[in-house]
Parts: structure tokens; C-alpha cells; sequence
């Protein structure tokens, strides 16, 4: 551990514990945490004021490895617990890690209350589509047919999309992003760091042991480019190494069409202009299903509303304010008292 | 079951006899719960010492007229102590004939019944499912009663008011009351002064209520029943000086928590998810914002327990609270605030089990759970109050085990002390003892590691380092951690002194309790009668009458569970035989059992209602009598 | 209780019990029971092969009143409980009877995961925006400000709304109606019951005691023609006594407009059809706010899959087919065994 | 400790001295637990008895050359009775520097190491954190050691396979593993077979390692080794005649399940949510589909258990399973299936606590959660397997129980069952009892009213009647039942005697499991060993070399946990003293003594590794000896 009593700017060395590193070696959790280690900094946080909460699971080791506050919960309850870190001290800057067995199987709840209630938190879902660290079974956002230790026939479950589900949750952020891209990865984190309110987001994190590629069809660098679309507010919703390709409204409905420009007479100002506050457009980029369509990464929907526990402590600071300086002893003796002499 | 003859002669003997049981009973839309708060007020307020309870139907308003349907309120008051709420009540008012039909079986023989005869037509008896009317085949007959058509009565008090006839039937309760502050001399000014702050705003229902009040008095006063009833005087009690109000135990507790907080600096956020009968607490700390109380209503009680061990996590007082079932869900999560060393209360109100069981009756079954119910060694400091006023100490007596220990302790109410109500001499805050709090924020030396897991030398708390501290930033969690840097450790010896060192730090609690004294009789004796919780009220009686009886008895009662008093196997060495009455299976015999190894006579009821006084004397007198015969 | 030998075609009073009903007078679960105590026998239910689960709450008293077979559970477990049930036996006729605390605060998960496997349920939710059983606390449901035993100084938190929980749960059915409406209700209950797959139906249904009128703005008799909308699936999304209003998509965007037919130049043409299967539309309907649009019922999303437990069984057939007879006596002889003599 | 002269001493001892212990030690990567176990096979089919513990790390895939990436795999086989994987290696394989650092400090004084010196470069050295070359600094001295370029002389072995380095490395455990076959005259056909088949589809794959096998053994036979190691002899042993199969205890676990579904008729329906170590039951399970086993992984434990009991409503026999936490998570709903009276298996497979505590390390600590666990009185009968095999017939003893009292049943297995295995007589399904199962068909008579609270006069299990019978449909819940019709009641009375019966049930099951025996020794004498669970092994081997040196000892096995045997108390009162070792601290003991009011010796250890043989014999010797002497 080391001893930040200086004021100086911490550098991202100042955020690595002198813990060994235990996850399997090409495990795509390494990048992730390389990337947060680096951002710290760049985004002024200060390691007594930054605090990791998560679940169980091998993305959940998360916090062991940041010279922050750190909290290792239970499984399934990092935002159950991270929630009460804000009631307590609104201050704090808490970062939710947790994986998609631990986010979406049992703690599928608080996930859902998080986000509804918008509390201020940054919540990393690192999502595998499988459990790894009870060593491989399958998990709510592996695919149909995912065969793994309990599903040695295939799983039968239809998948959760994460973000679909985080919409249909009331969240204020949505964001995707991939482990090993460490030039989209740090803005997304940092966009996620800056909303006031709950931030999802998911990363796609490659499980190198129980789920090795099951990602490639997108992140596979030879593909990558034709294959994702990075969401950009203001922007044309272009992708394809010309940048050439291109989303559109399917004219007279409300579905989305993947478009080359220059093809078919489409021109650039048919492409739909992404607005990250509109969450019908939201609701269809996150649907968009592969292979007809790309995977769109990025700040998919952000739009602010006031967070929960500042709502909570406007309301005692203005009962507070009314009430004037509050006296226990007085408290107790309101209504009917009787002396006995 | 207590003869009449034996309350007969109860009443010519000790200080605690001038008492009277006054059972209020109608259909749960009938205000029977105000009509009987207000009078226990009125009698507070005469100086009487007293106990309530309430007794809801478990649906939220169930059909008018039914059986289930009816809500009844009970108050004890006398000159002497009262610690319960009455064994068999003496006067029972029913307001239509389910109140009877539910409510007679348990009035004293020759006790007075009063009931309001409008109601009893065949609609009614019906829905009672009564095949007769009972105040005519003779069903009364072991009683005195006392006829009135108070339905008639109270419109005819209040047709001035302009309510319609539906709201001017409402009053009835309040005719009632005032009949009842004539027939025991209580002042109607408490009430009259309770009725302008409730309906301020709607004048109309306020005078109708005062004139329902005044015409149930004046009807005592004047009319036929003067003949036969004087009306009963029963005397100031003889309390301790002082201010008094009268509290609930949820009240107690919610102010005790706050009294926790507030005296050891530290802001209270309590997580809960509501849930019989412990919701009252998240009721009453809502109310109280201006401490600074955060109050959340989590999803549900993982989520509870869990945002209470976040605010802990972050410097603050984190409370959770629940009943049977959701205790149940809150056990991992304890756990948890157990391995990473984290200060927690846990209230668990205790109810009817299992599962589900009888939410709206009172038991003290969970005392297992709590000493129990959780994976692994996993020791939690448990600890019970015994009354309504009780709850406040002992709410502050769990936080400040708590902080002082950095543990989760789990404090175990009951449905009956939830609701039953009592005189509370008004503590000063002012002169109760801070709770000191350290919450490290030096740095560790240039170059050493900062250890969240360093221990007192005494108390074996752990070191206290709360998030935003600069210098002491650290990392905890659920997995096993090394003694000496706390970092995850699976090393073997470690475990074994992690564990080892769990474990002595809730038993050395033991040094920072009482010893355990007796409530009454010697510190030797014939029989000691060991009870825990709700049931301090009918033990403490049924003693008292054995001991007028000359039996060598005496009563211990513990509030600390878990460890159990030091000296409590020296105190059971002074006794032949211990009795324990429990309402469970024996659970508490099961501990002492283990812990000491003594035989005990346990003494069960299971039936989600508190004890008599009686069935713990006849438990007394059986054993120093009956078998002391054989 | 009633014998049920002979083979006569049942009554709705061959589906109510003997037991008194405990809910409040005037609660809208009466309605809500006899409806459903009508229309069972309508669509050939068999009270021995019909079950009824439910978790804890004023509406999940229900299975007590019905003649069927019935299961009264914990609190928020319901769905896992009938999941079960339809693993053991996949040919009953399983109702999910939920509130809006027992299904959205407390069993959000389980809730969640039988929604996305799409377990054969019939998920009824009793929405009154309140917990009535525990005497009148704020739930997730509850709008911001409501006022409650728990929230004195009015609620703060977000609220969700259920029916687009369920579309981002992956909902293959989803549905709304209301407690009084004895004609629409049979309606919905029955596609709810033909649908093979797990049907979500939300119901607003009035808790006269804790949350009394709280969805007066539509459900009043005076104005709930021009605040409702009946979507029904092929034919265009219009309301409003004169059936003159409707909705169509704001030229240009994925927005949806109220219009009104004959103001402005718009025309039926204009007015969307509704497609049940679309999943776009359907989150756009049942994300209109009111009071701006109608609050749109009916059967808003309707896509069959297969179901949960046919895909678990089938996956057991077939290893059935191939192993042949399975002997459990061979099976643990599989492999290294020897003899000692 | 157990020094090397008393091991000396044993070995010139009685029959269960003829065993060895040897343990295969390297990086996860090295393929010891494949090697480990394909010695086990070979070894079992040379007819020796034995028992293997395989010791994964932690994490799924540590970094290569950590000491927390060290994975281990331990056998301990004979030509007596073996029942543990045994105290201290007589033999150490370390393929490199950090399996030498884990492991040399548990090898017997004077064993054998075995060690890849190719694997002894600085790197490596400084990863396993050694300061210096232990093969030179004299670290070994005090063993007996072989120092082999294992990596090299594999390379060698397989360089015509055309693998590349990497993947010619792997073969070191092949090579290892002949090196071993050799050494204790191991047949390497059934290696063969198994590669034969393992890599049917790579043949490069199977033909080097074949070679390195091969050269391994070859090594062995014509090296310089043979002059100074001529190979060790363990005779076969004298298990009883029949057919056997090394089995773990999560195989026996998982098809005593299934048998229990067999001899009931009852489809199995387990719901599970993955948790080390109960896992592999699940996954068992999933590939017994032939079987019609439906296996469910669930959302989380609350719906595992919810299917479970949803399943078994339906008619099936549900099942679930978790560890520790996930028990805890349990508790609510294991509560409703006791209060509605369904059939229900819940496995406990314990693991190192408290809360998240050592996933992968075995302990006994939820005991006191099986038992206690739960708001409410709330009995349930608790069972626990001694042996890996054991698991097969108390599964089936679950499924029996449940079945028959209708009641939910929690098996307490734990991490050491669940993966060590052992030569396991296979046993004949169509000669095992059936469990015969009631579900009512019958619509009760016209106008007669159908009680599934209805009780068999004997068993006291409630009727089951099963949703698709027509005529009896009904409702059942977690709220309190009326005994006379099973509808929901508040009533007193009621309440009392559904408690009392619900008690009485499974206090019943004491008439219907078999009365306590000793496991050796006579049925009286100076001391008496009672454990459960799987410190069956080290109990059993001390207390027969306590005999052996005379001492007055006997061995007792609880596999009834609740309700006990009947005759447990007589049983006891022929001992002086009981000596009770548990891995947790004193969960029994507080059993025994609550239930039978005993004085025990309690023998505990909580560091998450089994019990050594001989820390309970020097306990034994304490007791007679030491304790005697003064
Ligand atoms: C209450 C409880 N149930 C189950 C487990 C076992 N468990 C630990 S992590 C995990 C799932 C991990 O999957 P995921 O969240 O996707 O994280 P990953 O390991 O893939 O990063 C499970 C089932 C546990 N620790 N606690
Ligand atoms: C584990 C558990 N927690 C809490 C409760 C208390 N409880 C019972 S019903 C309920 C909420 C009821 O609200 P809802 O589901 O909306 O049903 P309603 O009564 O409004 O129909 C609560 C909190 C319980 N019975 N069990
Ligand atoms: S198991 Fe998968 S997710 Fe876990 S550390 Fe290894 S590679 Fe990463
Ligand atoms: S409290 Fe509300 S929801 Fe419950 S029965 Fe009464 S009116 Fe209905
Ligand atoms: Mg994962
Ligand atoms: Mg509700």
C-alpha cells in the first residue's frame, strides 16, 4: 500500500495495489484494469475519495487491485451495498464492478433499483456470458446453445441483453464498450465518471479460459471496423472502415436500417444523427441484432435527472431547515407527559 | 386458567392487585385502537401505572361484522406495578356482537361485559355467526352486564352535528370512552384536548366527537346505571417520580437508535423493507429527518441489510431491521459485516413462525436464527429488551456494542412489544453516556502498511478507517484475511486465528455487561424462573404472587443473550430447579443447556399470544407444591 | 370445497372456494376475482389441472378463492415457485399472481428470469401503486411525492414502470388493463392464457384504503374513453368517444404523435396499425406519459417463442432417443471398475 | 505432529500400516489432478485401497510458477484400510520450484522428493519467492531426494511427435506419472486405454504422451535411479470381494440422487445455482438427462430452492443445492416447504467460513445453520455421509426421509467429500429398497371436504395430493394451517398444536433410523471418539492405532444428526469421556450437550485442511495418558 499524504497528482502507478494480479494471464480483466488505473488520474480523482465496490466473481477481484477504497462484498449485492456508501456520504466517488452472473443472475435486483432510482454511481458490467469464476457455467447473457459444464447439451435459456435491460430499468446512462479497446474504453469511463447518476455500462471482456472468442465476430481486430459503430452525440451514426455504412430510419416506420452510402441513392443525411437523450433511439441501437447490424458501442443514452440521494438529503435538509435545531429530549416529551411526584 | 375465586383472592392481598383489565372490542372500523389509546392516556395521566396491547385483525379491514373482522385494544392500569396487559380482563366492551363472540371467552368469570344492543340484530348475528342472540339464550348469564343501545344513543348525541348517519355512527367509540372515563374517574380534558388538534380543520366531526364523549359520561352519571354501579376508583400507582409519557416499544426503539446516533456522533441511516410487525420503526425514524436520520426502503431486505453495512462501510451508524422471514434473507449479508469487522445493528421483531406463520401475533421463536442462523463460526452478539421503555436502552445498548466492538449485534423484540405500550419515566439525553467512536485517520508511518484489521489490545476491535480518509485507503471483503496485514489470506494456521480471535472478541463482550442480577426474590432458593424478552411482564407478576404466597421463588430475567452474563452459572448454582418459560419450543433451555449444562423445566406456549400471569404461576406453583408433594 | 367427478362443463361458481374473501370492501381485487372465476370456465380450464401461485401481498391472497389448485408462497418468489412447477409438469395451467411490491420490489429477479426464459406462465400483476398488505407503504411503483407511512415528506425514488421492465426482461407478452373493466379484462386474460410463453399482464387495480383513485385520470368512467387507448392488433391505435384520436409517428423521427383525424390534414391513413409484434412500437406505447397520451391497453406485445420447459424436455427426449434405456446399474459401472475376489 | 520415529513405529504395526502417501505437486497448468488421478486408477486397479484429495488454488488460472497457483493432488493407498487421504507425503512430486516451496513443509522428515530440476531456474525461483536454490542450499536435507531434468529428458521423449515446445512440455506429467508407476510397480495399460480413447481425434497428442510415459518408466527401470531405489511394493489389499470403481463424493452425491428418484418412481428436478463445492453435482446431474433429470441452473439460490419446491408440489421430487452462502439464502424458503409439508432434499455441501470465508477449503461449520437456520420453530432432520461412497446411500436416505415425513431434509456434505475419492463397492440398484410414495388420488366422499393437512396416524406426514388430480384440488401456504382442515387459521389453539406436530414428525424419525453402533471398539470403555461427517477417516484410523497401543478407545459415527439415535445417550453413558473433533468450533458439542446434558471434549479446527490422523490420536493419547498420569 502505498502513502498518498502529498497533494501532488497521483499517477496511475499511485492507483496499482501491491497485490499480485490473479486473474488468468489473458484474461481481458487485465485491460480493464489498466484502463481505470490510467484514467484516475486524468480525471482528478483522489484515491481517498474513490471507492470500488463489487460482487463475487472474477471481475469482482476488481477492487483488490486499485489503491482506492475497495470493498469485496457478496455476491449479486455490490449495488444493494454501494447505494448505502452514497446514502452515508453523497461525497464519495463509488464505482460498481461486477460481472453478468453477479449483475444480471442474482443480483438482477439491485441492478434494477440502482438504476431506477438513479443512484449517483458508476457501474462496470463486465460481461463474459459466463460465470467464470465458479469455472464455467453458463450465464444470463450466454447465447442459446452455449455449452458449459451445467449445460453440456446446450443452454436453452434466451439471453438478457444487458443494455436492453438497463433501459427497460429507468437508467439515466447507457454505455458499451470492449476490454481490449484502450482508446474507446477510457472515454466511455470517463463519460460513465462524469453523469450524475447511475452510469451502466457494459464491457464485453473476454474469458480467455471458459469463453475465449465468443466475441470476435465484432472485437477481432481484422473485423472490428465493419463491424461496430461507435455512438457518437451530434454524429451520424456511420461505421465501416470508409466510414461509408450507416444507420437510417426504414422510411413510414420505426425500425432501423443498416445503409451504404452512395448505394441505392442514400446519401449521408439520411443517416440518423445519434442523440444520446433520446430513448427510443436508444431502445433501437441497443436492439440492433448481429450479424445484419453492427454493434453499437458508446455512450448510448445519457440523460441526466436528479440522483437519489440527493433528493434524499434535500428533503432532511429541508426538513431540517423548518424544524430548526432538533432536540431529542424535547422530541421525546411532545405529546401527552405527566409528571409523578 | 386463573378461577374467579383465586382473583378474589388476589384482590384482598399485595400492592399489585388494584389493578382492573378493561378489554375495548369491536369491528376494526369501529376506532377501537383510538378509543382505547385515548383512554389509557386519560388513566396514564391519572398517575395509574399501565399496560396495552393491541390486538389487530390480520387482514387489513376485513368485512364489517365478522369474526376475523374484530380489533380489540386491552389496557391494565392500577396503584401497583403493571408489567402486562392483563390476564383475563374485568370489563369488556363490545361493539357488536363479533366483538363478543370473539372476546367473551376470555372475560374473568363474573366480569362486567358491556355492549352496545343496536348492533345485535340478525344481520349482525349472522355475520358473528352466532345461532341465537346471546344476549338473550342466556350465553351472558356468568356475567354482569350492562345493556345500552349505544348506536342509538350516540346518533341521537350528535344529530345537532349535521354528519350524516354513516359518520354519526363513527362516534360510537367515543360515547363508549366516555362512558368508561365515568365508570373509572378519569378526566375527559386529555381528550377533549386530543380531539381539537385532530380535527382542527374539520369542526363539524371534531364537536360531533366531543358530544359523543360527553353524552357516554353524562349516561353513566345520570341514568339508570348509577343505580347499580358506583363506578370503580382506582388510585394513582406509586411510580418513581418524575416525567412520564406513555411509549410503545417501537417508539421506544426508533428513539433509542436515534439516542444511539446522536450519542455517538454518528448520523443513523436505517435500511428496512417493510414487513409485520417491525415496519413501525421505518414509520417512526421517517419522521424523524431533522436528526438527520436517512431512511431507505430498500427492494427488499438483502438489499436492507446491505445498504446499513455501505453506510457502516462509510463512517455512518447502519441500522437494519425485519422480522422472521426477512432476517432469514438478511443471514448472508451478516456475515458478511461479521468478516469484514463492520458495526451493525439488526432489529429482528419477532412474530409467529415459521415461514409465514402468524404475522400479526407475537413469539420469540427466532432466538435460534439469531444465535444461528448464519454459515460458517460465526458469532453475532444477540441481546433482548424486556419491556416497551426497555427498547430504548437497549437500542442503545446494541450500538454501542456495535461501535465499541465493530460487530453486527442483533437485538430481538416481539410483536408484543412492538405494540404494547407502557408509562416511561422520560430519560434526560443529556446525562446518558457518550459512545465513544474512533475513526482512524492517521496515516500509517512513511513506508508501512496501514493494517485495517489491527486489533485493540482489549475490546479486539478492529481499526475503524472510513472512505474519503486520506492515507488509509484498504481493501476488505467476505474472504478469509490475514491477522497480521489483512489482505486475503488462505494460509491455514491463519484461519484457525481469525476464527479464534471472532470468537473471543464477541465472548469477551461478557466483561462489558452486567452481571446478572434478580428481578425479585433472593439470589438463592427454591426455583429461579429464567425468561428473556416480552415475557419480564407476567413472570415478573406471577413471581411476585408466588412470593406473597411464601414460595421460595425468584425471577431472573436476561437482556444479553449472547455471551450470557458471566456470572450467570454462580447464580444458578444459589437455585434448586430453573424454569423457563418461553414462547417457543424451549430454545433459550437449548442455550443455557449448552452453555451450562443445567437441566431446566421449560415452559412453552406456542399460540402467538403472550403469556398469563396465571399459567406462570401454576407452572410456579406446580413445581414447589405439586411435585414438592409427590 | 367442491367435487369435481363428473365431467360437466364447470361454472365460474364451480371456480370460487368456501372461503370468506379478506380483502378490503371495495378493493379492485374483487373485480379482478370474478373475472377470473368467469372466464375460466369460457376457455375450457379444468379446476384440477389449473394452479394458481402466488407470493405474499393483499392480491396474493387470490389463490384462496379460487377452486383450482393453489399455492400461496414468500414474498417475491412466485415466479421461481411456478417455474418449478411447469419443470415437474409442463401441462399445467399456471397463473402468476403478483403485486407491484411482491412482483417489482422483492421478486424483480425472479420476475426477470422467468419473463426472459419465457417460462409458460400466466404473470398477473396487481398494480396499485402501494404495499397494501403491510398498511400502506410507497412501492416501486409509486410515483415521485407520493406521501406514505414510510414517506411522510412524500417518496423521492423514480419509479418503474412495469410493462417496460418487462419489455427489456424480454417479455414475449405483455399486457394492460384495468380492475373495473369487466369487459376488457376477460379479454386480456384470455390471450394471456392462450399465449404459450410467459404472458405479462399488469393490471391498475385500486387499493381503496392506502392509494384510493390513484389512476382516476383514466380509469374514471367520465374519462376513460378519452384516456385510454385499446390497442388491438391489426387495426389502427385510436381512441376517444368519437374513436376520432390517434396516434401516429411524427414524420421524420422515431417519435409517436397524438393527433386528431381531420385537424391539420391528418387522416386514418396517418394513424399507425398496430402490430403486436413489433417490439419498437410497443415501447413506444407503453412509454407515452400521460396526461399528453392516452394510456394505451390491451394486448400491447405479442411474439411467441418457444417455451422454457418445452426446450428443457425436448433436450431430455433426445438424449432419452439416443441413449436408449437408461440403466443405472451400467451407468455407474461406466468406465474403470474391478474386481476383488 | 506426527514425527518420522512414530510413523517408523507404525509401520512395523498392524494392518492399515502397509499404505504410502504420495502427492503430485505443480502449476495448475502441469496437469497434476489428471495425473493424479490417472495414478489413482492404476493403483485401484492393482487392488489397493486408497483415497485421494486433490488441493486446486484458488483462482481458476493463478500465474504460471506462483505458489498460489499450486495445484496439488494427494493419494493415500495400502493393503489395509485406508480412509484418508492420509497425514504427510511419504512422497513429494514437485515439478517446479513453487509446488517445492507449498508443499516441502508438510512432507514427512526423512520422504521421498521427487523434483524437475529443468524447472529450478531463477525465474522460476524468484516467482515461487525463494531467496535461494533450495536443491543447493541444503533445504533438503533432511529428506531423501531424486533430481531429474524432467522438462528435458520429456522434450526428449517426444521430439519426433512434432508438438511444439510448448506443447511438448505438457508431457511432463505423463513422464512424471511414469516415473510413478514404475516406483510402486503400477501397471501403465489402463494409462494407455485412457489416452487411446482421451485423444482418439490427436494422435500426436496421444503418441507423445504415450512416449513420455513411457520414457518416464523406462527412466525408472534403467537409469542410475535403480541402484539406489529399487521401487516400492504395497500389496492389494483385503476389501471385500466385488465390483469396485474409484468414486468422489459429489459422483456418489449425484447418482445416490438419482437412485433415490429410481427407487421412488419420482422424476428428479434439481434447481441449483453454481458455488464451489457444490458445483460439480450440478454438473453431474446435467449429464444424467437419459435418467429424465431435469436439471435447472437458476437465477440465484432463492429460486433454486424455489423450483425445488414448486417441482416437488407438482409431484416431483425436487432437490437443490448450494454451499454456505447460499444455504443462508435458503433459509426463508426451506421454512414454507416445512410449513406447507412438501418433500424436499437440500445439499449442503460446507466450505471454509464465515461469509464468502475459503470457497475452496473444507469445514463442518454449518452445522449449527442445517439445524438452526430459520425464523420460527422450524425442525427439519439433518443427515450427514461419512465417505465419499457414503454420499450414495444418504442421498438416498434424503430422498426417504423426505419422501416418507414429507418434510424437507438438509445433507450436510463438505468440500474434502465432495472431491476426494476412493474404491467404492458398487452396489446393485434392483437389490436397494424401494421408497414407497403416496400421492392420493382419491376425491374425498360427496360432500366431505379434502384436508391435505390430513396425517398419517404414524409418520404424521401430511396427505399429497398433486396438482392434475381431479377432486382434490386445494390451497396451501406459509401462513398457519388449521390441523382439522388445512385452511388458513389464527386460532390459539391451532397455532400450539401444528407447532407441536410439526415437531413431533420429525422428532418421530428417531423410531425410523437405525440405533447408534461404534465404528470400532467395544460399546463401552475409558473413551469414545464421536464425529460426523468426513473426519470419518482420521477418527477412524486413530482409534485403531490407539487400540493397537492399548488403549481403551471406540469409535463413534453420527450419520443422524437430527433427530439423533434414540440410543446415543445409553451409548455415551459406557464411556468416561467423549472426545468430540470437529473442523469448526464445537458445533456438535453444543448439540450433544443440549440434547443429552454431556460433558464432551471438544477437538477443533477451523484452518480449512482435514483433520491428520495424528492430531485426533495425539488427542486420544492426551486423554488416556497424559490426562490419566496426573
Ligand atoms: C451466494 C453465492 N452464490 C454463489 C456463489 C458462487 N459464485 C461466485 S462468482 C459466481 C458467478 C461469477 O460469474 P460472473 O458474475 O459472470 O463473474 P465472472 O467470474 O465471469 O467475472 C458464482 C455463481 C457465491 N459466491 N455466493
Ligand atoms: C420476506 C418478506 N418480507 C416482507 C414481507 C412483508 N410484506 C408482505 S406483503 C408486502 C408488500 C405487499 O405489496 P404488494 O406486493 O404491492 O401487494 P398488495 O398488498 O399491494 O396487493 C410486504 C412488504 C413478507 N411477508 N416477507
Ligand atoms: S476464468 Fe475467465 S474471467 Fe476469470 S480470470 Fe480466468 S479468463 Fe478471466
Ligand atoms: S389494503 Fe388495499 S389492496 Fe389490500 S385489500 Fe385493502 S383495498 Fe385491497
Ligand atoms: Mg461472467
Ligand atoms: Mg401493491
Amino acid at each position: 500500500m502505498n502513502n498518498v499524504q502529498t497533494v501532488s497528482k497521483p499517477t496511475p502507478k499511485d492507483f496499482a495495489t501491491d497485490q499480485e494480479v490473479r486473474w488468468c494471464p489473458g484474461c481481458g480483466d487485465y485491460a480493464i484494469l489498466k484502463c481505470m488505473q490510467r484514467i484516475l488520474p486524468e480525471i482528478d480523482a483522489r484515491p481517498e475519495n474513490t471507492v470500488f465496490v463489487s460482487g463475487i466473481g472474477c471481475a469482482s477481484r476488481f477492487p483488490y487491485y486499485m489503491e482506492t477504497y475497495g470493498f469485496h462484498t457478496i455476491h449479486g449485492r455490490a449495488p444493494a451495498i454501494a447505494t448505502g456508501v452514497k446514502l452515508a456520504n453523497p461525497e464519495l466517488d463509488v464505482w460498481v464492478v461486477t460481472g453478468d452472473g453477479d449483475g444480471l443472475s442474482i443480483g438482477g435486483n439491485h441492478l434494477l433499483h440502482a438504476l431506477r432510482r438513479n443512484v449517483d454511481l458508476n457501474i462496470l458490467l463486465f460481461n463474459n456470458e459466463i460465470y467464470g469464476l465458479t469455472k464455467g457455467q453458463y450465464s444470463p447473457t450466454s447465447r442459446i446453445g452455449t455449452k458449459t459444464a451445467s449445460t453440456p447439451y446446450g443452454s436453452v435459456d434466451r439471453p438478457i441483453d444487458a443494455c436492453q435491460f438497463a433501459l427497460g430499468c429507468g437508467s439515466t446512462f447507457i454505455a458499451r464498450t470492449v476490454d481490449t479497446d484502450q482508446k474507446h474504453m477510457p472515454t466511455v469511463f470517463k463519460r460513465a465518471h462524469a453523469h450524475k447518476g447511475a452510469s451502466f455500462v457494459e464491457i464485453f471482456q473476454n474469458c480467455i479460459v471458459y469463453n475465449d472468442a465468443v466475441f470476435a465476430d465484432f472485437t477481432d481486430k481484422a473485423v472490428a471496423a465493419e463491424a461496430q459503430l461507435h455512438a457518437i452525440h451530434g454524429e451520424p451514426l456511420l461505421y465501416g472502415k470508409e466510414k461509408n455504412k450507416g444507420l437510417r430510419i426504414k422510411p413510414g416506420t420505426v425500425q432501423l436500417e443498416a445503409v451504404i452510402i452512395g448505394k441505392d441513392g442514400v446519401t449521408l443525411d439520411d443517416i440518423i444523427v445519434h442523440d444520446e437523450t433520446d430513448k427510443t433511439l436508444a431502445s433501437l441501437l441497443v436492439n440492433l441484432e448481429r450479424p445484419d447490424f453492427p454493434m453499437v458501442l458508446g455512450v448510448i443514452y445519457a440523460n441526466p435527472e436528479s440522483t437519489f440521494e440527493a433528493e434524499i438529503h434535500k428533503q432532511i435538509e429541508s426538513v431540517k431547515a423548518e424544524s430548526g435545531k432538533a432536540d431529542l429530549n424535547a422530541f421525546i416529551r411532545q405529546g401527552r407527559i405527566w409528571e409523578v411526584t | 386458567m386463573e378461577s374467579s375465586s383465586l382473583k378474589q383472592d388476589q384482590r384482598s392481598q399485595a400492592s399489585d392487585l388494584e389493578s382492573m383489565v378493561v378489554r375495548f372490542a369491536g369491528d376494526s372500523g369501529d376506532g377501537i385502537q383510538l378509543t382505547g389509546s385515548q383512554f389509557a392516556v386519560s388513566t396514564a395521566l391519572s398517575g395509574s401505572d399501565l399496560a396495552t396491547f393491541p390486538d389487530f385483525p390480520a387482514e387489513i379491514r376485513a368485512p364489517a361484522g365478522t369474526t376475523f373482522g374484530v380489533s380489540a385494544f386491552q389496557i391494565n392500569f392500577g396503584s401497583g406495578v403493571v408489567k402486562t396487559a392483563g390476564d383475563e380482563p374485568d370489563v369488556l366492551v363490545a361493539l357488536n356482537p363479533a366483538a363478543l363472540k370473539v372476546n367473551l371467552p376470555i372475560l374473568r368469570e363474573g366480569g362486567l361485559v358491556i355492549v352496545d344492543t343496536g348492533t345485535f340484530v340478525d344481520r349482525n348475528l349472522k355475520k358473528a355467526k352466532y345461532e341465537s342472540n346471546p344476549l338473550k339464550d342466556g350465553s351472558l348469564d356468568a356475567y354482569r352486564k350492562i345493556e345500552i343501545d349505544i348506536s342509538r344513543l350516540t346518533l341521537e348525541a350528535v344529530k345537532d352535528s349535521g354528519l350524516g348517519k354513516k359518520d354519526a355512527l363513527r362516534c360510537k367509540n367515543l360515547w363508549s370512552l366516555g362512558l368508561m372515563l365515568w365508570l373509572f374517574g378519569r378526566k375527559r380534558k386529555p381528550i377533549f384536548d386530543w380531539l381539537e388538534q385532530k380535527f382542527a380543520k374539520v369542526e363539524s366531526i371534531r364537536d360531533a366527537n366531543i358530544a359523543a364523549l360527553n353524552a357516554g359520561h353524562a349516561y353513566g352519571e345520570t341514568t339508570e346505571l348509577s343505580a347499580n354501579f358506583t363506578g370503580f376508583r382506582i388510585g394513582p400507582s406509586e411510580l418513581a417520580p418524575g416525567t412520564y409519557r406513555t411509549v410503545t416499544g417501537s417508539q421506544a426503539l426508533a428513539w433509542g437508535l436515534v439516542a444511539g446516533s446522536h450519542l455517538s456522533g454518528l448520523p443513523l441511516v436505517y435500511g428496512s423493507y417493510p414487513i409485520t410487525p417491525a415496519s413501525p420503526i421505518l414509520h417512526l425514524l421517517s419522521q424523524m429527518k431533522q436528526f438527520g436520520v436517512v431512511t431507505f426502503q430498500a427492494e427488499d431486505e438483502i438489499a436492507a441489510v446491505c445498504s446499513a453495512i455501505g453506510a457502516s462501510y462509510a463512517g455512518s451508524l447502519g441500522v437494519t431491521s425485519s422480522s422472521g422471514p426477512g432476517i432469514a434473507l438478511k443471514a448472508e449479508a451478516i456475515g458478511l459485516a461479521l468478516s469484514v469487522e463492520l458495526p451493525l445493528v439488526v432489529v429482528s421483531s419477532q412474530r409467529g413462525g415459521p415461514s409465514t406463520g402468524l404475522p400479526t401475533k407475537t413469539e420469540q421463536s427466532d432466538l435460534y436464527q439469531a444465535l444461528y442462523g448464519r454459515n460458517g463460526d460465526a458469532p453475532v452478539p444477540v441481546i433482548a429488551p424486556r419491556s416497551p421503555g426497555d427498547c430504548f436502552f437497549m437500542a442503545i445498548e446494541a450500538v454501542r456494542i456495535a461501535l465499541k466492538y465493530m460487530t453486527p449485534v442483533i437485538l430481538l423484540t416481539d410483536g408484543y412489544l412492538a405494540n404494547a405500550a407502557e408509562p416511561w419515566l422520560l430519560p434526560d439525553i443529556d446525562t446518558l453516556d457518550p459512545i465513544p467512536v474512533t475513526q482512524r485517520t492517521t496515516p500509517p508511518e512513511q513506508g508501512r502498511a496501514f493494517n485495517p484489521f489491527e486489533r485493540d489490545p482489549v475490546t479486539l476491535a478492529r481499526t475503524w478507517a472510513v472512505p474519503g480518509t486520506p492515507g488509509l485507503e484498504h481493501r476488505i471483503g467476505g474472504l478469509e484475511k490475514s491477522y497480521d496485514t489483512g489482505h486475503i489470506s488462505y494460509d491455514h494456521e491463519n484461519h484457525q486465528k481469525m476464527t479464534d480471535v471472532r470468537q473471543a472478541k464477541v465472548a469477551g463482550i461478557a466483561d462489558d455487561i452486567p452481571e446478572q442480577t434478580t428481578e425479585g426474590g433472593e439470589q438463592s432458593g427454591a426455583l429461579a424462573v429464567v425468561g428473556w424478552g416480552s415475557t419480564y411482564g407476567p413472570i415478573y407478576h406471577a413471581v411476585i404472587r408466588a412470593r406473597a404466597e411464601g414460595l421460595a421463588v425468584s425471577h431472573i430475567h436476561l437482556r444479553h443473550l449472547n455471551p450470557l452474563p458471566r456470572n450467570l452459572g454462580n447464580l444458578f448454582d444459589g437455585f434448586d430447579r430453573i424454569l423457563v418459560p418461553e414462547m417457543n419450543t424451549g430454545q433459550l433451555v437449548t442455550v443455557l443447556r449448552d452453555r451450562l449444562l443445567i437441566d431446566t423445566i421449560p415452559l412453552n406456549k406456542v399460540s402467538g399470544q403472550p403469556f398469563k400471569i396465571s399459567e406462570i404461576l401454576d407452572a410456579i406453583r406446580d413445581e414447589l407444591l405439586a411435585k414438592a408433594a409427590e
